[in-house]
């Protein structure tokens, strides 16, 4: 689609004929601050805006029971949006048949974010160009170990546990994350230094080739850990090694649960 | 409070030598939880055992760690003893501190140390071993024998000698196989069909075998035990249950020169045809493709000729169900066609044949009546070349295994060739000859010796047809490697012993059954040694050339093997295996199912949660403990941590690598002192 | 594109300059009737042959890049070649230095210029098998050559090594033979089609050279040919020169022309006599072909 | 963790292997009374395709300074796959351990028949000789130093 | 009887190791009856590192690369490839010369190949009279196909001036590199 009026269009078109039971879109405050709002009613479909500022990954909030019990639902999706939802598509999260995309094409530009300059699905449908590499995954692999290390370390230090960035995921889906698992514990799940270094360690790597890279756990990280970077670097490396970007096909099968007989081994003896 | 007792072994002075057991042994009494720890001179021997076994009944003891040799040893040993102390066996668990510490160390420091760190984590480990129990699966005592030929055959047989139903699938409209066309066999030059047929009538004959020829396995669903399959019956175009297998239909059918699957090529056949006179089942199949009323839409002479009316033009495939509790692929092989050799003119000159092609030719019952002719102008062949290895062991064929049965029928080929043309002319190019077996090296010294074929050391690089006074000929360039020379003979026919490969379809059926095969499509058996005729899913066997090449008593050896362990499997009513199986813990499971994705057994399947009011609230993954074979890859997919290995959980695993870490400065101590 | 407007680069290969100057003759004679255009590559020099590749690796894929290069900037991405030797070298060269990331530095160093890659080395027999077709080889015939006995003789690297000789069945080709059958003569079936002549010891070991082509010349007889066609012109030199030594020192005289396959297509095309330089082999040709000439 | 600057230092290595192959080979090491270093200490699981990433992260938290993975080779897996799922596995857990900075000199990957015992001791050697070069995985272990401070 | 040296592995016997020995290429081969050791039997002295024999034989010289053997090669073994590489040792090494190929068919053949390249270093590309005319000269040989010199040049078979290509100096160039690029690596 091409514009929020044709958005606008399509949302009262399916609220009047009840084809979905609501619609999550991007309101507009009074602060000029972007916000997600729940429409239910078609007569309101004309608070749905959409500008470039409206960072939100709105997938996030197919999954919360507020929002299922409406049935069907309908989503506007930028297109990092759009890689969430066929990625909980292929994960059977959801199923494709009870959620109608609203695609807009996101220029990207007005919302300055680190994760935009990378982007490659303005366009919804169709990715562009490899991913570069950005300049701060660049900045960590000129360091040495030990200062990647410590860099790191440091980042993860300062986190409080209060898993902002998990719940800010529409791919950290899991009832009960396993930082929640007692018998074991893999994890300590009070804050310290070793156990946020695991805890931290643990999500990025739960998050290869799922990651779609819209960086909200950072922006929702109240101390500013860069988690972007670390998911950043490891949706490239998944796409270098294994030709998979995530959510781009719903059909694929995720990285980790398929393998080639002739994939890489060259670190291992 | 955990009451465990740790078991330490001298084993004589294998452990003794380099590892203070009795140092080893203090250090464990220290151990929170550990209510006794002892070591002894021999604990397998029957002394030490008791000791265990009494310390179980007195102490209470709810784990037990014993620390000796490999748990590939003794393992099965101990647990079978604390069994017998009324112990789970599963609370025992193995510290290796012969072949991983004792016999691999000089320093006895330090060897001491790492048999304390390694005991130690045994025991923190056994702190949280379940009491387990085998698992139980009922079976069905119901045999599927998939493929019809001298493999397929003899298991069929033994399975239901032995009182239980077998269901036998064929492709093809008989059983028989390759064994039905072979001329005489190696190493008696017995008659292959004067062996084979009775075993065939028998098949028809025995109340415990149903046969579906002309049929091909649909699809199996289910585990050991309790596979459902379907079988897809092909249309034969003709009421077997009406047909009395009198055969006018085939005499007065006008479409009649149709290349013979069964002779191989050389002979003809009717579009309505039995393929040879002793099939089983001995009812014809009209081959649809080439029938005149199926392609031109008259002509009905079948049905017209048909006493008891059999004819069934309008025939659909059926699709039946069984249920079936093992299942033994016997699906055999085929042979490279000549055409694959063109270097060797194959396809281009009539007179290249392959060895299955020659066992038509030299066979009474064959297109010549046993004579030896040349299939492009009838002549006897006065000089005739058997190269050997062709295809086989040629990467650039594609093809880097030996194909095993060809130096022997080679030389059988070379024999009876000059036992039907006295005087002929028999060459045989080879690289090696592989003839090990009973009498088998011998049957290849009497081709040499007594029958005078002339073998030549090395591969022929290219045959070309050349016209000779009027004649035409076949030239063989090939090289005698041990004279470092090259030779050409002139002849009239080349036999080529074609490379055995696995018989088409062969993967797409071991696709629908779930059992793994290799990149030739060979069969893969669970071990190369140990399990030879069992696949590596559970209730599926493998019998004949469909799992490498092999010669005849191979592969009823092999049969005859697999028909017992199906009947192992059917001797009780249930079975039992280990009780290393996944589980779900459904509460924390999201269903992502990427446990489904990895595992190799099918073993995963969705299971809906739903409320009282029949709602689906969300699907879950489920474990077949029947199929599971206890790998743990979903475990280590799994994010959540919804699923475990029972005999090597997640918490076991946490205890045993902390318990690595918890060396105390005692145990320290107790090294130092 | 329309084959009729298509133009190849062309590398004659240094013996269409010399001895076998009746198969550049020829052959641009066909084009030419064909409407393909072969532009001669400028400057182009020898590919290195078979003493190149005996010399030094590097050397002999040096020679051929030069010529690759040099196809390049001439603005093509195909070039036709004639002589199998040739055409072996050139394509081997593409084939290598594609995947060899090490080789082609090291033929940049050599060459003190990038190589560019991308070029396409064709034999005329490829092309004129995938590119014309054999419908639009027979609509050009006028001239029959109505129950004239020709073998096709590939030799070696028409047909070899398989994976740089793509064109063409490795054991059994059939390519020559097919546009033998379009010009309207019989293509006899024989058994020395990719049989080796004895190529580059001709020069000196001519005594071992002569002893294979006796052998090739004796089945040519069997199959009762009347000529052999060839596509190489070592192959041509040894064959057709090589039978006045049979006359001279064995006395055998097979009295067997050997023709570029291209001077056969011309003749069958009703090109004129002199396209055909009949008189440049040493094997009387006239005889046998002069009632095709004069039809 | 406290170290007497004037004792050895004896790495801590920790080994998660599958029983089929690197076990069964460990085992024979020991049959040929192959001798090597004592420093690294076997975890026995049925298959490399169990092994969690957790373990490492685990072992390095309770004190280990290096870790061998070692399972069947490509193609002979008891459970035909579970390696080549795991192999991917290590490929990515490798990429985002060195990303993060740890030192994967410190971590080895392996392939180890039930046949190889030679290898499997050359391995141990190896690593170990590697990881008492490195020195104690300092750096790491700080982290939880760090974390008994805060909760003691 | 000859003691089977245990050599040093090197690149060439690696390759050569996959030879079982089957004789398709001595089968095929051409020339097989001018070589004094087949095919198969140089493979076998390679897998043995015995070049001494395989330089001690004519056969690599007598090869010409026809690709027979190759191309039937069971193994899909580079045979013309290592044999290249074996020339190849010998025409960057002089002492290797003196030593295998200063007499008879191999003296000539190599000469053959020398001439051949000095031909197209001078013009670019064969000159082949002048070709013919220095191989006689220099191997002896004076009068060898002269009887066809004429009837060739009668024939106009012969062209009777060299072409020489423009390029000539940058043609030459690559020549000089590959020796220097040769010497530099020793």
């Amino acid at each position: 689609m091409n514009s929020i009026h044709e958005v606008r269009e399509e949302a009262r078109k399916l609220l009047e004929e009840k084809r979905v039971g609501m619609v999550i879109g991007y309101g507009k405050g009074k602060g000029k601050k972007n916000y997600p709002i729940f429409i239910t009613d078609p007569q309101k479909v004309e608070e749905l805006h959409f500008e470039s500022d409206c960072f939100y990954n709105l997938a996030v909030y197919l999954r919360k029971p507020e929002v299922c019990s409406h049935g069907k639902l309908a989503i506007v999706v930028k297109g990092c949006d759009a890689r969430s939802v066929r990625g909980l598509f292929s994960e059977n999260q959801l199923k494709s048949e009870e959620v109608v995309m609203l695609e807009l094409k996101c220029d990207a530009k007005g919302i300055g974010r680190d994760k935009c300059t990378t982007c490659r699905v303005k366009n919804p449908l169709t990715p562009e160009e490899k991913n570069p590499i950005d300049g701060e995954i660049a900045k960590i692999l000129a360091m040495p170990m030990e200062e990647r290390f410590r860099f790191f370390a440091e980042e993860f230090k300062r986190c409080i546990r209060c898993y902002a960035c998990r719940q800010i995921c529409p791919h950290c889906f899991c009832k009960t994350c396993i930082v929640e698992k007692s018998e074991p514990q893999w994890i300590s799940s009070t804050p310290s230094p070793l156990g946020n270094w695991s805890w931290n360690f643990t999500r990025a790597f739960h998050l290869i080739g799922r990651c779609v890279e819209c960086g909200e756990c950072a922006r929702a990280c109240p101390v500013g850990i860069r988690l972007d970077i670390l998911n950043r670097y490891l949706a490239k490396s998944v796409e270098e090694k294994y030709q998979f970007i995530a959510g781009m096909d719903e059909k694929a099968a995720p990285p980790l649960t398929t393998y080639k007989q002739n994939d890489n081994q060259d670190f291992i003896r | 409070m955990a009451r465990i007792g740790v078991f330490i072994c001298w084993c004589g002075e294998n452990i003794s030598r380099t590892v203070d057991v009795v140092k080893v042994a203090e250090a464990m009494a220290g151990v929170p939880g550990v209510v006794t720890s002892v070591e002894y001179k021999y604990m397998c021997s029957d002394p030490g055992q008791k000791i265990m076994k009494e310390s179980i009944k007195n102490d209470a003891l709810d784990g037990v760690v014993v620390a000796l040799c490999s748990p590939l040893m003794h393992e099965k040993t101990f647990r079978t003893a604390a069994e017998e102390a009324g112990l789970n066996p599963f609370l025992l668990e193995v510290a290796n501190i012969r072949e991983h510490c004792s016999w691999v160390h000089e320093n006895k420091e330090e060897a001491t140390k790492k048999a304390i760190a390694i005991t130690r984590s045994t025991v923190e480990r056994v702190r949280y071993n379940l009491q387990l129990k085998n698992i139980t699966v009922p079976i069905t005592a119901r045999a599927m024998v998939v493929g019809g030929g001298i493999a397929g055959i003899q298991a069929a047989l033994d399975i239901a000698n032995g009182g239980h139903e077998v269901v036998l699938v064929e492709r093809t409209p008989s059983i028989g196989g390759h064994m039905a066309g072979l001329s005489e066999t190696f190493p008696t030059l017995d008659c292959s069909q004067c062996i084979l047929t009775p075993r065939m009538v028998e098949v028809a004959r025995h109340p415990k075998i149903k046969l579906y020829s002309y049929a091909e396995v649909e699809s199996v669903s289910g585990f050991v035990g309790n596979f459902e399959v379907k079988i897809r019956k092909k249309a034969r175009s003709v009421d077997t249950s009406s047909c009395t297998g009198c055969g006018i239909c085939q005499e007065k059918c006008p479409q009649k020169n149709i290349a013979s699957e069964f002779e191989e090529g050389l002979g003809k056949r009717k579009a309505i045809y039995v393929p040879f006179p002793q099939a089983v089942p001995n009812k014809p199949v009209i081959d649809r493709k080439h029938c005149l009323y199926f392609t031109k839409g008259k002509c009905k002479i079948c049905e017209k000729v048909c006493g008891p009316k059999a004819i069934r033009y309008e025939q659909e495939d059926e699709i039946v169900e069984e249920r079936i509790g093992a299942i033994v692929l016997a699906t055999g092989y085929e042979t490279l066609p000549a055409t694959f050799f063109p270097e060797y003119g194959g396809g281009r000159y009539p007179d290249v044949i392959t060895g299955l092609q020659f066992e038509r030719l030299a066979s009474a019952s064959g297109p010549t009546s046993g004579e030896l002719k040349r299939p492009s102008d009838g002549r006897r062949p006065e000089t005739v070349v058997f190269l050997s290895c062709a295809g086989s062991r040629d990467l650039a064929k594609g093809i880097s295994y030996c194909s095993k049965i060809c130096c022997m029928y080679v030389a059988k080929h070379a024999m009876l060739y000059q036992h039907k043309v006295h005087g002929g002319k028999a060459y045989v190019f080879y690289m090696d000859v592989r003839a090990s077996g009973k009498n088998y090296d011998e049957f290849v010294r009497r081709a040499i010796e007594q029958d005078k074929a002339i073998y030549v050391r090395g591969r022929v690089a290219r045959v070309y047809e050349k016209e000779i006074e009027g004649v035409k000929k076949l030239v063989v360039k090939g090289a005698d490697t041990l004279l470092g020379e090259q030779v050409e003979i002139v002849a009239d026919m080349v036999v080529l012993a074609s490379a055995v490969k696995p018989s088409v379809g062969a993967a797409a059926l071991a696709q629908k059954v779930g059992t793994p095969y290799d990149q030739h499509h060979f069969y893969s058996e669970a071990h190369p040694k140990l399990r030879p005729v069992e696949s590596n899913t559970a209730g599926i066997f493998l019998a004949g050339a469909a799992q490498a090449p092999k010669d005849i008593p191979e592969s009823v050896a092999d049969a005859s093997a697999a028909a017992s362990k199906v009947q192992i499997l059917f001797s009780r009513k249930e079975m039992e295996r280990d009780p290393y199986v996944s589980m779900v813990n459904s509460d924390r499971c999201f269903g992502c199912f990427s446990c489904e994705a990895v595992c190799p057994y099918r073993a995963i399947s969705r299971k809906e949660i739903k409320n009282r009011s029949g709602e689906v609230l969300k699907v879950v993954a489920e474990v077949n403990a029947g199929l599971c074979q206890g790998c743990g890859g979903c475990i280590a997919i799994c994010r959540a941590k919804a699923c475990d290995l029972a005999g090597y959980t997640d918490q076991q695993i946490f205890s045993a690598i902390r318990g690595f870490n918890t060396t105390s400065t005692y145990e320290e101590e107790v090294v130092k002192k | 594109m329309d084959i009729e407007k298509r133009e190849y680069a062309y590398y004659p290969g240094c013996s269409l300059e010399g001895m076998a100057k009746e198969f550049d003759i020829a052959t641009k004679e066909v084009f030419t009737r064909l409407g393909i255009k072969l532009s001669e590559l400028a400057d182009w020099s020898c590919c290195g042959a078979t003493a190149a590749h005996y010399k030094d690796r590097l050397l002999a894929y040096a020679l051929p890049a030069r010529n690759l290069n040099l196809v390049g900037k001439s603005g093509k991405s195909e070039v036709a070649i004639s002589c199998a030797a040739c055409f072996s070298r050139l394509k081997t060269t593409t084939m290598q230095l594609e995947h060899d990331s090490k080789l082609k530095a090291e033929v940049e160093l050599v060459l003190e210029e990038k190589y560019e890659g991308g070029v396409k080395p064709l034999h005329i027999l490829e092309i004129l098998m995938q590119s014309v077709g054999t419908a639009r080889l027979q609509a050009l015939v006028t001239k029959p050559l109505k129950s004239l006995r020709v073998v096709s003789y590939y030799g070696c690297l028409l047909v070899r090594p398989p994976e740089v000789a793509t064109f063409d069945d490795l054991e059994n080709p059939t390519s020559m033979d097919k546009i033998m059958e379009c010009m309207g003569a019989v293509a006899v079936d024989w058994p020395m089609k990719t049989e080796c002549c004895g190529a580059s010891l001709t020069l000196s070991k001519s005594d071992w050279v002569l002893n294979l082509v006796e052998k090739l010349l004796r089945e040519a007889k069997d199959a009762k040919a009347q000529v052999i066609a060839v596509a190489c012109p070592l192959c041509q030199a040894n064959l057709d020169m090589r039978q006045i030594d049979l006359q001279n020192q064995k006395r055998i005289d097979f009295k067997m022309p050997v023709l570029y396959f291209t001077q056969l297509m011309a003749l069958a095309m009703g090109a004129q006599k002199e396209k055909l330089s009949f008189h440049r082999h040493l094997v009387e040709v006239q005889s046998t072909l002069g009632a095709y000439l004069n039809q | 963790m406290s170290m007497n600057m004037n004792m050895k230092f004896e790495p801590k290595i920790m080994a998660f292997v599958c029983q089929w192959c690197t076990y069964t080979g460990a085992d024979l090491a020991g049959t040929s009374r192959m001798q090597y270093s004592p420093y690294v200490k076997i975890i026995k699981l049925p298959c490399t395709g169990r092994i969690d990433v957790q373990f490492i992260v685990k072992a390095f938290e309770e004190g280990a300074d290096g870790v061998i993975v070692s399972g069947c080779h490509p193609g002979d897996c008891h459970y035909t796959s579970g390696n080549y799922y795991a192999r991917r596995r290590f490929e990515m857990f490798h990429e985002l351990m060195s990303f993060v900075g740890v030192d994967m000199r410190r971590i080895q990957f392996a392939w180890v028949s039930a046949a190889e015992g030679r290898k499997w001791a050359e391995l141990v050697n190896e690593v170990s000789k590697r990881v008492e070069e490195l020195g104690p995985f300092n750096v790491f272990h700080a982290l939880r130093e760090q974390a008994n401070e805060l909760n003691p | 009887m000859q003691a089977h040296p245990h050599t040093e592995q090197d690149e060439l016997k690696v390759m050569g190791a996959k030879c079982y020995q089957c004789g398709k290429c001595s089968a095929g081969c051409p020339l097989a009856s001018q070589m004094e050791l087949s095919t198969s039997q140089m493979m076998r002295q390679l897998q043995l590192g015995n070049y001494d024999a395989i330089y001690r034989s004519n056969s690599l010289w007598v090869c010409v690369a026809c690709e027979t053997c190759q191309s039937r090669c069971p193994q899909e073994i580079k045979i013309v490839e290592i044999w290249d590489t074996l020339r190849n040792r010998l025409f960057a090494d002089k002492k290797l010369q003196r030593k295998y190929a200063t007499k008879g068919a191999v003296r000539h053949i190599l000469l053959a190949h020398k001439i051949f390249l000095s031909n197209i270093y001078t013009f670019g590309r064969i000159f082949e009279p002048m070709l013919a005319a220095i191989y006689n000269l220099r191997s002896g040989d004076l009068f060898k196909d002269a009887s066809k010199g004429p009837s060739l040049l009668v024939k106009g078979k012969l062209p009777l001036l060299p072409h020489r290509i423009n390029g000539i100096k940058e043609f030459q160039r690559i020549f000089k590199n590959v020796e220097k690029y040769r010497a530099q690596k020793g």
